[in-house]
């Protein structure tokens, strides 16, 4: 099968699902006549017409909240924020209104909203373009959290989040979006981890955009004589703890990776579940390779401030000398 | 020097058909046809739900109820508007909005759940076609006007078809007016024309807030910057009310779009139970608005203008008695939830680490009980 | 010295704070004639005036958002968040306004601006109002997060956090506001954690509300036979880490407790933190004793929701299992 | 069946002092008093500010910059606003308001520090009263009633005195009047009567969005219902720019409280230049509007009605050229910030964690730059 950009594999996904569902709409900032930002809808109004491809007036709060309302009347509506760092007007209707509605009326009333986050630095970008929210959202309960790293994940994922009768946020890597690859015949299930390299020495945990990242570090540990093995997280909540496990009773070791910001974050937490149900499997402390306690900073820094190969492999030397 | 915006002048405009006094009087905008027994119907309704109203403020009292947020003052408000609704209209109550809930036949013990804390709404928007309380102040406005969006994409407006055409109303209050989300629903419904309609209860007070705090100008004239009509009404006065939101549902319905409503009323209890007035309410005020009782004014109709049957009043309140009983009795039988309970409804498809979770939790929670036995 | 209750302690130091310094401003929802819902700020509008003690329109993004304004021409704002959960209307002016505004300005603007957030549970109330947010602040690099547990800390960490050139969260343990305690003659520095319970088999660190509850377990314990060092963080964001890792390297056991959900929250950041800084020192895995990861329930059940004495015993049970 | 509301007229009640001929033309409430050689000055800003833009675009082509958002079209609307402003009155931009930022004295090399990606705005709003540049839409409203109200606190308000008496200004785009921040800045500026003025650039797109996206009806006429008058005036024409902005600050330092003025203009360019416009923007739009650009106007006007000294176009002409050389050698010399600098500002006191984490990192980055040496 030819081989698509992630950008095209999300946007194939997206026609997808609007083909096989009526109640299916696409509403945010752009994502009409201009395809979007990053041109992931695009094509789509043209095709499906403005009821089904809105353009918002441009309020987060409004795109969330009034979804909230499209899912009560029965619509399985399709959010997009245009980058990471501009969901937070629309925070209060994420984690007051759509993660809670579904308990609030005692499982009366679903939000199966999905919520698309270009996220991640990378890009050369200026303030609030580059950021990882991931964590913010994954301390709620009532939403469920994903995110992609390459074109086949890409379509079957954004195409699973929708089907979801629970709320989904879809994080996408946006420096990944012109990455080419193939689509799989038939998806995995949407909240499972999958091992992309086996390896028997150290485990790298990531998602998203580090996935490449942690692979190309594992070709060169391989070189330096370690044998990385790589997991790509998938879902971030609920995690897919046995997947985790397994590999790290295996190798003992785990370093989990992210853009994000270290404190209070996805891999605070991966560590502190790796170190409760593998505790005697541990022959080094859970390493943790972030973005550091800092703002994103301008873009001349990005590549030092980002988790990188060298930093990577850094990690595994540390985790490899206890 | 002159500023820019001066005092508020205190009821402009406002529509009445009724006044305190019992007269009525027309509208030559908002003409209502209605029979005295409509009209007894409605006293009907501002008695019942004024008596819901007592019995939750007794049984927290007695605690019963963990809290109640009172609608003393503002039952025309919410009958008047309550009653404009047809059945397949939806409701977007705030959560003071008893007396809506009531005209959309939900049984109050319904609502006693969420202040009793045994669940937190609990119940299905669907089968009154009234949504659960919401209690951040001003969100549901922009959930009734994405309600309203989903309303248009059915092509369930501007049929002409009675049966098919839906409108929304959504309640929110004045201090609400001053939130972000109010003013974002303004902007979305007013640019996609949604058959939504805004209904403030200005009651003049958030908690200890007066009106003034949120607006210098009277808050109806808020959605005419944004591209839509407001109007003023009489919140005291459940024809003028009713008049007024029945012509707005049926501009919604017939595809012209959004409209706000202020009804002007006054909340004569404290903001909740948990709520001392005394710190910041005057007492005359209370005693003005008195005079303008929403109940006393439309009894005073009856006796005094229509041929009220005798025995009438006597009916009702016996079945104010009845409805006392039911809520009193009711109240306490509330199931208590159980301990798993928690766990049941926070996702459709509860993952596996939840799951993991609540048995951990539940094998608790029994452990310390046969402890304590 | 007279015992006073956290309330009124509070009430003092707030005051104590716009006496030394005219540039002190309160402002929030019902902070002036009523002196808040909770009376915190009762009497101030009255002693002040109302240009120094503002009752606001109600709108918590309108709150922060003119508080930064305030901050850029030199006001110290105090605002007041009436409830845990009506925080997040206002999150976006926080993340990325307040935390973000010295880094954009390359230092030259600060923000002292402090928030006051009435946190937690047991109040037997409804929806919103129970709720420990405390997490999804700690995530944000710019902020810091403070938690008070008693009346001397509560006035003396006030005024602290009003005196921070830094924005600082400053959670306040509702349920806990009308406990008495007597005023401490001087403050110990704002970003430090106290040991307020000596022991040696196990560490139980927690803060707020639940430092009560877990000297309360730490008395049963000890009946028991098991010695608990008890740790009041105070201080969320920085950690203390000296006097965490300290304790830990004594005792090899730590429990994090908190009301907060568990999915990447504080205590996940101090299992990861432990763990790493003190692998070989750990005689069990660091456990975690929490909210459950659902909605807070409704009151009638908040009692089993919350972390209690028999959870944290437990959890202490557990530990020594290991 | 009439819709609520019906299409917006194109440009309603447009205060305009200078034709897109370049006649000048009065209007009774903004008399403006004004000598040939101050329009010529104006003149030259508007060339200059334009000639910034021109050499920002060319510098991002060139991979200098990563971004540039440009002016071309609004630079009435931001130099007639920026010189109604006196040198202690606060100015909170968007981020495409190169115009005001040269009004304030901002060396436009500061500017591009942020474009370039070696700060995130890194200068002091104190310098100037230019604050940095805010990023996330609408925000800098409720900044600016912020300070504007602690303008008030500190008495500098109504005095008439004008060393003392302080007006705010803030900018945001059509787009933006649909957040809630910027309604809550209404909200509390009416409210509180502060001394904030209200300028939005409605040049007709929010990125692809054309205004209608946002609202059906004018812009400025969105405050009156908050309490505060709107005004529309052709943020074409830098004569009736400055009129109008001037009155509205005048009216805020003289405590008559805050004005909207919505100044209608056009997006001569793509919304940055990561944009494409050809995928919804008529290019007959484009056309139109460049009849109507601000700066011929001026031209055409001094050079037919005003007695402009020869020479001075070719004056103009040559300090663009030093400018624009300014720029180019500027921008390329600006210093590459340190990997360390990441850490300096994220606290006024660093934590020790975060301290650290930055001696980690520097020991990291050198490592690896030894490693590679
Ligand atoms: C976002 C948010 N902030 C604060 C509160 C706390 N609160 C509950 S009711 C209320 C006042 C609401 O006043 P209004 O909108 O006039 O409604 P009313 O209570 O008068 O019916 C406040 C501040 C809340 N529920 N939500
Ligand atoms: C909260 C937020 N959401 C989205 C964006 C992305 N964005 C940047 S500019 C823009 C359009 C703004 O339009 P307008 O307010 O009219 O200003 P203009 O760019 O036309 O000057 C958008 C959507 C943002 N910066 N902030
Ligand atoms: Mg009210
Ligand atoms: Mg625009």
């Amino acid at each position: 099968m030819a081989e698509v950009t992630m950008a095209k594999a999300l946007n194939n996904g997206l026609r997808k699902s609007m083909e096989d569902d009526p109640k299916v709409l696409i509403m945010g900032e752009d994502v009409g006549k201009l395809g979007g930002v990053f041109r992931i809808t695009d094509g789509l109004q043209k095709d499906f017409g403005e009821d089904r491809v809105i353009d918002t007036p441009l309020a987060e709060s409004g795109i969330i909240g009034t979804a909230v309302g499209l899912a009560i009347r029965g619509y399985r509506p399709v959010c997009e924020i245009q980058f990471d760092g501009f969901v937070f007007p629309g925070f209060d209707q994420i984690v007051s209104q759509v993660a809670k509605m579904h308990t609030r009326s005692a499982g009366h009333v679903r939000m199966p909203i999905t919520i698309r986050i270009p996220f991640g630095g990378g890009i050369g970008a200026v303030e609030h373009h580059s950021e990882s929210p991931e964590s913010y959202f994954a301390h709620a309960p009532g939403l469920k959290i994903v995110s992609c790293s390459n074109p086949s994940d890409a379509y079957w994922m954004i195409q699973q989040s929708i089907a979801s009768d629970d709320p989904v946020i879809f994080f996408e890597p946006k420096r990944r979006y012109w990455a080419k690859g193939e689509i799989a015949d038939a998806p995995d299930p949407l909240h499972i981890s999958r091992v992309v390299r086996t390896g028997a020495d150290v485990t790298v945990a990531t998602y998203g955009p580090l996935v490449t990242t942690a692979l190309e570090a594992a070709r060169v540990a391989a070189d330096e004589g370690h044998d990385i093995e790589v997991i790509d997280l998938r879902t971030l909540s609920p995690f897919d703890m046995p997947t985790v496990l397994d590999s790290v009773r295996k190798t003992g070791r785990l370093i989990v990776v992210h853009e994000a910001w270290r404190n209070v974050s996805i891999s605070s937490e991966l560590a502190a579940r790796v170190q409760e149900k593998a505790f005697y499997s541990l022959e080094a402390p859970v390493l943790r390779v972030t973005g550091y306690d800092t703002q994103y900073p301008p873009s001349r820094l990005e590549e030092e401030w980002l988790p990188n190969v060298d930093r990577i492999l850094d990690a595994v030397d540390r985790t490899l000398s206890y | 020097m002159t500023e820019h915006v001066h005092a508020v002048h205190p009821e402009p405009d406002m529509i009445q058909l009724l006044t305190p006094e019992g007269l009525r009087v027309e509208h030559p905008d908002y003409p209502l046809e209605i029979t005295d027994d409509e009209i007894a119907a409605l006293y009907r309704d501002l008695v019942l739900v004024r008596r819901i109203d007592t019995e939750a403020i007794a049984l927290q009292r007695q605690g019963e109820l963990g809290l109640w947020a009172s609608l003393l003052g503002q039952e025309a408000a919410q009958i008047g508007s309550g009653r404009a609704l047809r059945a397949h209209d939806m409701a977007f109550p705030s959560y003071r909005e008893h007396g809506v809930a009531w005209c959309r036949g939900v049984d109050p013990l319904t609502l006693l759940g969420l202040f009793r804390g045994t669940n937190l709404g609990g119940f299905s928007p669907y089968e009154h076609n009234f949504n659960t309380y919401t209690i951040v102040i001003g969100a549901q406005t922009l959930h009734a006007t994405g309600y309203a969006m989903g309303v248009m994409r059915d092509g369930a407006v501007g049929t002409g078809d009675p049966d098919r055409d839906t409108a929304v109303l959504v309640y929110f209050g004045d201090g609400a007016s001053s939130q972000g989300d109010v003013n974002e629903a303004f902007v979305w419904s007013a640019a996609c024309n949604a058959p939504v309609v805004f209904f403030c209860q200005n009651n003049q007070w958030a908690i200890s807030e007066p009106v003034t705090t949120q607006s210098r100008v009277p808050l109806y004239r808020r959605s005419a910057g944004f591209g839509f009509p407001g109007i003023r009404v009489d919140g005291n006065d459940v024809l003028a009310t009713l008049a007024v939101t029945r012509k707005a549902l049926d501009d919604a319905r017939s595809a012209q779009g959004p409209t706000l409503i202020e009804a002007f009323t006054y909340r004569m209890n404290p903001h909740t139970t948990s709520d001392d007035p005394t710190r910041y309410q005057l007492a005359d005020d209370l005693e003005t608005w008195k005079l303008k009782d929403p109940i006393a004014r439309v009894k005073a109709y009856l006796t005094r203008q229509a041929s009220t049957p005798s025995g009438f009043f006597d009916d009702v309140e016996r079945e104010s008695q009845k409805l006392a009983e039911h809520i009193r009795a009711g109240c306490r039988a509330l199931p208590n939830p159980t301990p798993e309970s928690i766990f049941d409804a926070v996702y459709e498809e509860m993952p596996a680490e939840l799951r993991e979770q609540r048995d951990e939790f539940v094998a608790f929670v029994e452990s310390i009980e046969e402890a304590t036995v």
